[in-house]
């Protein structure tokens, strides 16, 4: 058996300088945020990081609060109904991130064209939107049937990711509990995929979201995406987020990061 | 003395929305958007009983409801899904098979319902404001039959004579399939797309709301209808079910609400939840 | 509620003369056997069909042998160690049924592409090999991130789908019971959705692996499948396939089709 | 008196199969495939415990296993699966995504590893032998790095100098990615492509099989290795695997039986099934 169980301090270390970073869930729900946390706690966290996450929430906005990111890729970057993501909003109209515009389907396309291991995925998406005069990358490319002039969704690639679990076992197969949202594809284009799970058992029976043929490292973090919910474990806490709003709205993101220690 | 209001303009904006909904169609809706929740499930429990959600939150394609909630709508969209599918498979597969009705609440939107959910001001690197991003706007808009708007706060910053950006696709020439917006719903009136080259037109005007005050808040003239129709208020029925089946908490004004009093409104929806669970 | 249960005669007149018709299952699993055997013994069954199946196998070997079918999409036909389909074999190097040639990828991207509403999804698959010589409609597409030729699988379209199923409710939503081969896309793709159901319940619970939104009829057939597998319900009865085959092999498939009535 | 065989040829060849097994790699199997089944079996039961299996009935990636069977093989796949996924997924993105080690059994191969399975004589309109179709072979063959290959009954009808079609891959000098076949085995030996341009090579012949019998049944000339080695035979503890525990109803022999043969083994052991489950 590839016994895949590791503490937090062996796995922060994958996250390097410079690496795309993608997070797993999605807005306010099963986010890594245990983890975010950590990492953004270590004596010298690591910087530059792309940020990569189908839609970016709580653990996004501390990331990009506490300066480890310089380029975001997302299609949605908010706190659902509690507002605008305060520290993101923020640095976007300034230079210190770059943002990679992306959509749903540029996102999903992309990741399952790095899965098939092709250069990219044809679409109907983004025809006639204003989204390519801000991703000069996306090509586009002739069905050869019609003649229609499709989007042609690059593939993407992403360094490491960090999902958090419902279940995980010790060979790595994963339980999410529901709200899959991309994580299953999101594990298996990852040239590292780090999971921290609420509870690890000895051996998950089928059927399983995640099959640990793709997972490098399970972590026990219970309570792990607190703030953010983890279905059916526990609600978002929207006290918790609320205070996070408001204290950033005061420019407390500091404090606020500094308090969860 | 003032008369106490028979309704609130988010029951308005959700029985105008239930209006749009015919029986047995597939819809979709987005992140953060119960006035549309409230809608879809008004017409559920009216006049259209086959409808069938696609959430945002939990992929699922439901057929069953419950009522809304903030921290309970995941557990909600979950729970009543028939089956779910990964966000890939709903997006490159789902969404352009079942090419579902769908309401989407625009940052700008234009006199050709062309519209704007990445930033407002400045430019693109160094915005104004940055909004939260397109979503699958730019995705569905391009080729959706049956695309809607809503604006709860209607206002000039809103509708704009030009977008800072294009994320979704109104009525333009070159437009290859699909169909701009059919329908645009907001607080103070009711539209269609129906003039010249799918230019907004008023339909009806939220009772209350003068002409003057409406154009005002509109960043380009406006086509209007003659003589100019009210919007039909909400019957006693669609308010019951509104108030005490569908969203008893009141989770649709959020999108009406800003600032200090959207937080107010949160933590009481917060506290009745957590009553509830607890 | 749309009622969606019909009785067998109700649903046999979908299939017409000229139509693509998509068989659900795979080889000797799930095949939709009784109802191609009651499609068969019409009196005027209909003619020239395209069959359409990611593998064939048993049930639509019956369809080539009772002459209803001059054009076969599938990239396997046989019956596994049962050995080759008999009457397909026979009719293969005649004029009587034409092949469209196919393989995994061209089927499970055509449906997919189908599904999405595109014209086509490009593979790696095929490239270098002879398929293109008898698919002379098969086109390539250049990756234009990396110029490499890729294969661009047309999608694929299916007038009447027939899929048997485990269970299925009065709305039509179904679950398959395991071995899910491609029936869900095939189910989507089609413009016609007929199930046959081992069982028919009020209302099932989720998960289902077929929503009721994609199915048009739903048609109760215990033993639906027989001779081939319904899991977990019955495996499949091989006695009964070395029987067609032995029979097939002394020429007597008509006497073996007859039988069954 | 004729001394018994301490094997037969079917379990030489699941032995050779499982030789070429690593500790560790996801392997892929086709449909009807009861030798390399068992071979791969035997190599997670001897060198290879982390091995994953992806069936092709049930589409599922596999840690366990469960003794092979003919009317019960569904059900083992679908029960061993710890994730299941639809053929449209495991077509478009995972056979892509793992490029497992596959065993392919060709209808013909050529003398770069090149093969068919479509059809064999006369042309593809009117064919002598229409064979069951390229499955998946045509698919992962043009980028697979592990590509292996095995012939029950070794005869010139498969070996041959010129293929009638080409569904399967090779050593050929326009190949874009991956690899030809790395290996063969057959009734009659072991081969690997090592010669120039990829040409298939003996790399060592079975026990009792003699190199002129070899090349009798081969429709090409075979490059020939210096001194003659020949197959390891199988261990008591392999046999022992394959026949009490991994095989017991003899499954992988109905693919070096055939015709009447073939039938009563498949009697055999359908009534054995039946006799268990009932």
């Amino acid at each position: 058996m590839i016994e895949k169980v590791r503490p937090l301090t062996a796995v922060l270390p994958h996250i390097q300088n410079g690496h795309t970073l993608g997070l797993g869930g999605m807005t306010l729900y099963r986010r890594p945020a245990a983890f975010v946390r950590a990492l953004i706690q270590q004596k010298h966290p690591p910087q530059n990081l792309t940020l990569l996450t189908f839609t970016a929430g709580f653990a996004s906005d501390l990331l990009i609060g506490a300066g480890l990111v310089s380029t975001v890729r997302t299609c949605y970057f908010g706190l659902e109904s509690f507002g605008l993501a305060p520290m993101f909003t923020q640095k976007a109209s300034t230079d210190e991130i770059t943002i990679i515009e992306e959509s749903e389907a540029s996102i999903a396309n992309g990741l399952r064209a790095s899965m098939a291991g092709i250069g990219f995925l044809p679409s109907r998406a983004w025809q006639g939107t204003d989204l390519f005069s801000v991703r000069p990358d996306v090509q586009t490319v002739i069905d050869p049937y019609s003649g229609e002039r499709l989007t042609a969704f690059p593939a993407i690639s992403c360094d490491v990711a960090v999902i958090h679990v419902l279940q995980a076992d010790r060979l790595g197969n994963c339980r999410l509990g529901g709200n899959p949202t991309v994580d299953e594809a999101l594990a298996m284009v990852a040239d590292t995929t780090l999971i921290t799970a609420e509870e690890i058992v000895e051996r998950l029976d089928a059927p399983v979201d995640i099959p640990g043929q793709v997972v490098t490292a399970v972590t026990h973090l219970p309570n792990g995406a607190w703030p953010t919910s983890c279905y059916p474990r526990y609600p978002l806490d929207g006290e918790e987020i609320l205070r996070y709003v408001e204290m950033c709205g005061n420019g407390r993101f500091d404090e606020y990061v500094k308090r969860e220690t | 003395m003032k008369k106490e209001p028979a309704y609130t303009i988010d029951e308005l904006i959700c029985t105008c929305i239930s209006h749009q909904i015919e029986d047995g169609e597939v819809v979709a809706q987005g992140i953060a958007t119960p006035l549309v929740a409230a809608g879809y499930l008004l017409a559920k429990l009216t006049h259209a009983p086959n409808l069938t959600f696609i959430s945002a939150i939990g992929q699922s394609l439901c057929t069953n409801w419950a009522p809304l909630g903030v921290a309970t709508i995941e557990r909600l969209w979950i729970e009543q899904g028939i089956v779910t599918y990964d966000f890939v498979t709903a997006a490159c597969d789902l969404l352009p098979h079942f090419g579902p009705k769908e309401f989407f609440r625009p940052g700008q939107v234009d006199p050709f319902g062309n519209f704007n959910n990445v930033f407002m001001g400045g430019t693109y690197q160094h915005p104004r404001l940055r909004l939260p991003g397109s979503g699958g706007i730019a995705d569905v808009t391009p080729y959706e039959e049956r695309v809607c708007l809503y604006v709860p706060r209607h206002g000039r910053h809103t509708f704009v004579e030009s977008l800072d950006f294009r994320s979704g696709l109104g009525h333009i020439p070159t437009r290859q399939r699909g169909s701009g917006p059919r329908y645009l719903v907001s607080d103070l009136g009711q539209f269609d797309f129906g003039g010249e080259n799918g230019r907004m037109r008023l339909t009806t005007l939220h009772p209350g709301v003068t002409l003057s005050r409406l154009q005002a808040k509109t960043g380009f003239p406006l086509l209007l209808p003659d003589p100019l129709p009210y919007t039909e208020p909400p019957t006693a029925q669609e308010l019951h079910l509104l108030r005490d089946t569908i969203d008893p908490l009141g989770v649709r004004q959020l999108e009406t609400l800003r600032g200090a009093a959207r937080r107010e409104k949160l933590r009481q929806i917060l506290a009745a939840e957590a009553g509830k669970t607890g």
